[in-house]
């Protein structure tokens, strides 16, 4: 039993961690609301290629690393920490392994080379999931139809944006009709298969939320220490140090959660959906009570548009709801630990 | 104890449902801190005061009806109820009209309190600056004595002006003896927006709206008679107004049965697939609502017959801005995904509840935080010591 | 409509008060605790009889003041705030009446003057009720069986106890069987009458609740007043300070709640179930969380068996457990408000 | 990261789980914290020792088995799983050994440790004193030099002696000069409860057990060689216990997944008719002890690895003392009415719980208040100002 890192896993989350400080600020993440742009920034797409996150969970024969969630999971949550709005999860996390599992050598011959090299985008639409996010930029959409997966280029499919509180998140309905011609698997082993990318793009989300909710804290804890009423920095007061105290709590014990639930979705999968569900509910929670503690300490200046704060705020709100709120992974824990 | 409507009661609120039914728009208005959305919650603010439902419980010289403060509750409860317009001119009915009609002079209140009971005059607070939020004392806005005029110079900054960039007025404190210090030496002042010297500056909302306005004020005369209460006295004529901002006065308990009401509606649309646990949150939420009203019928009986709403103001705020938030956490919850669509365009129910939820979010910041509201509790309802 | 409580109410608030800030101190309550001895005092009930507190609902006819719930529920909370150990819920707030209600005029004339006069103790036992409390003290016991009304004298029934925390509190098992002489009333009628025997149960004790709730607050703003550590008293604390409001607040917001119970018990009894149910669910939330604010605030000490916290404390964890608890009384709210 | 156990862990388990399979009494003892509970114990406490099973993780010398952090988590685990009794000799082996270890002599170890581990010797805690809880830099109680018979005399009154009323030494700080304050100036001494001018008066705790004692000390003398690290460094000394207090080592996992799996199946007893809303808050509970496994194998790794326990023991100490309320609250709102049971003298398995939930409340209070465990929180490892 060793519940930790390896240091070539704390390197390349630092490596990643250095690449965003410097190519993903705060501008960058609010170029990304432009409701006139489509939101997304090819360079800092192709970065993140050159590092390998892309095509992380690429088999090597077709130009990636070849690794698992364990590997992805903290270069995930610097991807929270920085609010990125590309579609890392879509495509690197969940539509990259679900080609790599269930479509035939010619399908993966041709898409996983380019996801991994930065220049194919895919996007993921799957049972109850009303919306797709980043279809608009989607160069292959991942379609799940019952027991069946398909996949159409954006040019095979219809759109209708939708807004989300979240400007930097570009989310559609998409309608498109099934053929033989765009069925890329069918029957149990595409369900299950089906089945893992859901969890995965839970388990995507969860460690993105325990970025944004450290971030959340850490900007909090600055602003308190100069903020002066009553003469005094606001930090200083009990209530204050309460709020984020309460925060950290949370957000220290939804971490080990998230990591085991990667760690069983790489090494003991039949434990994953349990697993994931947890690092779900927990990372929602932790995230969005550092989201409350963050404005409640900002105080005004943290309602106000211009300021930065927002920006993380409002992705934690998507991202709680998205793949599955806490209250919905609690229940799924629950039917498998109590029976339904 | 009688908990039933006396016939008066009963006949005034039929009659404020039956022009409510008959006159609120049926479509919602666009948001009044947007530019055109205020100028039709303007038109709307005009309709109610012809009508004498813009200010029931003022003065009929003033545009009121007398009302008793029980009636003013029934009304503000048909108000919401029928899904009336946002009141654009609240922060000057609710925040100035108490101030004025306690320390006003009757040139002031003949002057001013009419124009924004009829919306042609509209008011934004001028209480934050940049230094001074929950410590409201630590405000460095000034005033100058200009004997020459017969006036004032105001310079400074104020922040957090609700709508000030769509308003023709402002109130608000500044420093007039620079040796005093926190509490003393302010003066109270009606300052027109349109004056040389003034900028105002749209800062957006978390919401998107430009629901704020920085003003900047440099050299601003304002005559003597737009100075309110005694000069240098600006701090206990200004309590009035904080006081009846936690007060009641701002937050009826028909804002809040109307959003359970809704909460409930939301709920029995997708009860079959709901969640049994989001099923106690919501019967939680309208339980509060209702709690929250009984709560107010006991203050309102209690000022009626001539008690005061003192410190436990803040009880009351820590309790309706908290359930706010947790109402509508509820409703997110209850629209799972769609819980992040934006109500700016969304078609769907989610966004409205979206956009609520930001707005109830700042409940417990505005009007002195909750925690601060806490201390006021512990400290001069409870009797423990400051430090 | 006006909420508040006549002058005549809130003076007989102000005599019961002095009467038990008199007769039931802390070592009264204690005392109530000893195992070798009944726990109850025949004095007190005595004194609370002769002021009208025992006969208050029975009918004048009968010799009491044939008042209502509105008139008891002040009276109830003072009973709360003294953590009165006597009877007066069962005796007077639910037996009495629904003798009162249900009995022909022998029974009624046989008992209601001796319940009025302090010289007879009623204990009730309700549907899904496992325990009846002082039955070791009653002279009538009325029990219910189905649609039916019962009521045996002590000797009748076989009695065995059951240990609370609170151990001022008597609980029993009571085995018995009913029979037509036996019966004092049976059908629809007797199944309305058990039902408002159930809220006037729920409603005394919520009302009592509120009592308990005050003197835990009470007792603990004194105590941080003059409890120093680091220097200060740790009621300038802010912590504490919060710990403390947001008692407050919740007990605040309960009492109109329970005032309205009893308002609609006796003025809107078709509301009576909504009402009772929301106000026994605000009492016990507020009485519980009163009790943790009490004891974190108090530290070690609060923890201590010789200090009289936990008389209160203790009282509060039964009551908040008995009649229905918060979420079972939620959970019928829910019910009528959201069907079922 | 591999969170699977090795083989030799597995095979520790196994023996672990055989041993108290075999030795765990099926009736449970009576409890610890009355005076024939505490014999009983005591017994029990030897048995470990002579299957070696008492302080596994300490050396072979001193009777332990050298056993790896990990390896005594997972014997922690398996203790709880197997419903052992509860540890009388808990706080000498948790607080006061890892001081010994770090800052005893070697003729202190081989005196005191086998004798501690064998619960021939049982060890009160003497921290707190009536005006000194959670500011334990209050304490007033002294201790004064005697060179003629080589020593000190302890002078003062300790409160909270958890099971003072049995044990036969108590370890704790005293005041040795006079002149310095606060946190200066202090000496940790190891005191026998037997010794001339002690008094112990059993102070009974909230659920009527005598688990407390105070102290009254009058002239008691303390010979050098019970003097535990430098003289007047004591305050240095007994951080090292107060850290593992609030650390890990008194909370093991093992003990709170236990309680989730009671709490499960109290669940499942009831299903049928339990309230939905109280599934959601077992499913919590279950999912809370996990979570608190998962930190601490994180931290044990840590640990085993070289780093250390600093302030995020904080963290921790609110984690579980606040999970084990909650853990207990919902128990009780399924037991319904049966919740006021007292385990005393119940069979119903509702008092159980009760009692349990008396426990829990403590967890709270010691060891460090939760209030001051969130300034820690804030001040050391957020690092917001102090005042």
């Amino acid at each position: 039993m060793r519940f930790a890192f390896s240091d070539d896993q704390k390197l390349f989350r630092d490596t990643v961690r250095a690449l965003l400080e410097k190519e993903c600020t705060a501008d960058v993440v609010r170029r990304a609301w432009a409701a006139d742009t489509d939101g997304r920034s090819p360079a800092l797409w192709n970065h993140l290629a050159e590092l390998g996150v892309v095509g992380l969970a690429v088999p090597e024969a077709h130009g990636g690393l070849g690794l698992s969630e364990i590997d992805f999971v903290l270069l995930l949550e610097e991807s929270g920490r920085a609010a990125l709005a590309e579609p890392i999860v879509e495509t690197g996390v969940v539509g990259a392994p679900l080609i790599a599992e269930s479509a035939n050598d010619e399908l993966c011959a041709a898409w996983l080379p380019r996801v991994a090299a930065g220049q194919a985008r895919l996007a993921v639409g799957l049972e109850h999931a009303t919306f797709v996010t980043d279809a608009h930029m989607a160069d292959l959409l991942l379609l799940q139809h019952g027991d069946e997966l398909h996949a159409l280029p954006r040019e095979g499919v219809k759109l209708a944006a939708e807004d989300s509180v979240d400007g930097a998140r570009r989310l559609f309905r998409v309608a498109w009709s099934p053929s033989p011609a765009t069925r890329v698997a069918a029957g149990p082993a595409a369900r299950a298969a089906l089945g893992r990318a859901f969890d995965r793009g839970a388990l995507g989300v969860s460690a993105m939320l325990l970025g944004l909710a450290r971030h959340l804290i850490d900007t909090t804890v600055e602003y308190v220490k100069v903020r002066k009423q009553f003469g005094s920095a606001i930090g200083s007061f009990q209530a204050v140090k309460h709020h984020l105290a309460d925060a950290l709590v949370k957000l220290e014990f939804a971490r080990p959660v998230v990591y085991r639930a990667a760690y069983s979705m790489s090494r003991a999968p039949e434990a994953g959906p349990l697993h994931v569900s947890m690092a779900k509910a927990y990372a929602s929670d932790a995230a969005l009570l550092a989201a409350r503690a963050a404005l409640q300490c900002h105080g005004a200046i943290g309602y106000s548009y211009e300021h930065d704060l927002h920006l993380w705020m409002k992705r934690v709100w998507a991202l709680a709801a998205a793949w599955g709120d806490a209250s919905w992974h609690r229940a799924r824990v629950g039917n498998l630990v109590l029976g339904s | 104890m009688d908990l039933d409507y006396s016939p008066s009661e009963q006949a005034f609120r039929r009659e404020a449902r039956a022009w409510l039914q008959a006159n609120v728009p049926k479509n919602p208005l666009p948001s009044g801190d947007t530019a055109e959305g205020f100028a039709l919650h303007r038109k709307w603010e005009k309709k109610l005061y012809d009508a004498r439902w813009a200010v029931v419980s003022w003065p009929e010289r003033y545009g009121g009806r007398e009302a008793t403060l029980m009636e003013w509750l029934i009304f503000e409860e048909e108000y919401y109820r029928a899904g009336g317009p946002q009141r654009i001119a609240q922060n000057g009915i609710f925040l100035l009209a108490p101030t004025l009609f306690e320390f006003g002079t009757d040139e002031q209140k003949d002057r001013i309190l009419p124009r924004m009971a009829s919306g042609e005059d509209l008011w934004a607070q001028g209480w934050s600056e940049p230094n001074a939020g929950s410590d409201l004392a630590g405000i460095k806005s000034t005033a100058t004595r200009d004997d020459a005029r017969g006036g004032f110079r105001l310079n400074g900054q104020k922040t957090w002006c609700t709508r000030g960039a769509f308003c023709d007025f402002m109130f608000g404190l500044f420093r007039s003896d620079p040796a005093a210090e926190r509490h003393r030496g302010m003066t109270y002042f009606l300052v027109s927006l349109s004056a040389p010297g003034i900028t105002v500056r749209p800062v957006g909302r978390l919401d998107g709206d430009a629901g704020f306005a920085e003003v900047f004020l440099e050299d601003v005369f304002v005559p003597d008679r737009d100075v309110l209460g005694a000069v240098h006295d600006g701090w206990n004529v200004a309590m009035a107004t904080t006081s009846s901002e936690r007060g009641l006065t701002l937050r009826s308990p028909g804002r809040f049965l109307a959003a359970a009401a809704r909460l409930v509606e939301l709920y029995c649309q997708a009860k079959d697939h709901a969640d049994p646990v989001l099923r106690d949150h919501v019967v939680k939420a309208w339980m509060d609502a209702e709690a929250y009203q009984l709560y107010t019928l006991q203050t309102v009986t209690r000022v009626m017959e001539g008690g005061a709403i003192g410190a436990e103001s803040s009880i009351n705020k820590i309790f309706w801005s908290e359930m706010d938030v947790r109402t509508h956490e509820t409703a997110l919850a209850l629209l799972g995904e769609r819980a992040e669509l934006d109500g700016g365009t969304s078609a769907e129910a989610g966004g409205a509840w979206m956009k609520g939820y930001q707005f109830a979010l700042a409940g417990p910041i505005y009007a002195g935080t909750n925690e601060i509201q806490r201390n006021v509790i512990a400290e001069r309802v409870l009797g423990l010591p400051r430090r």
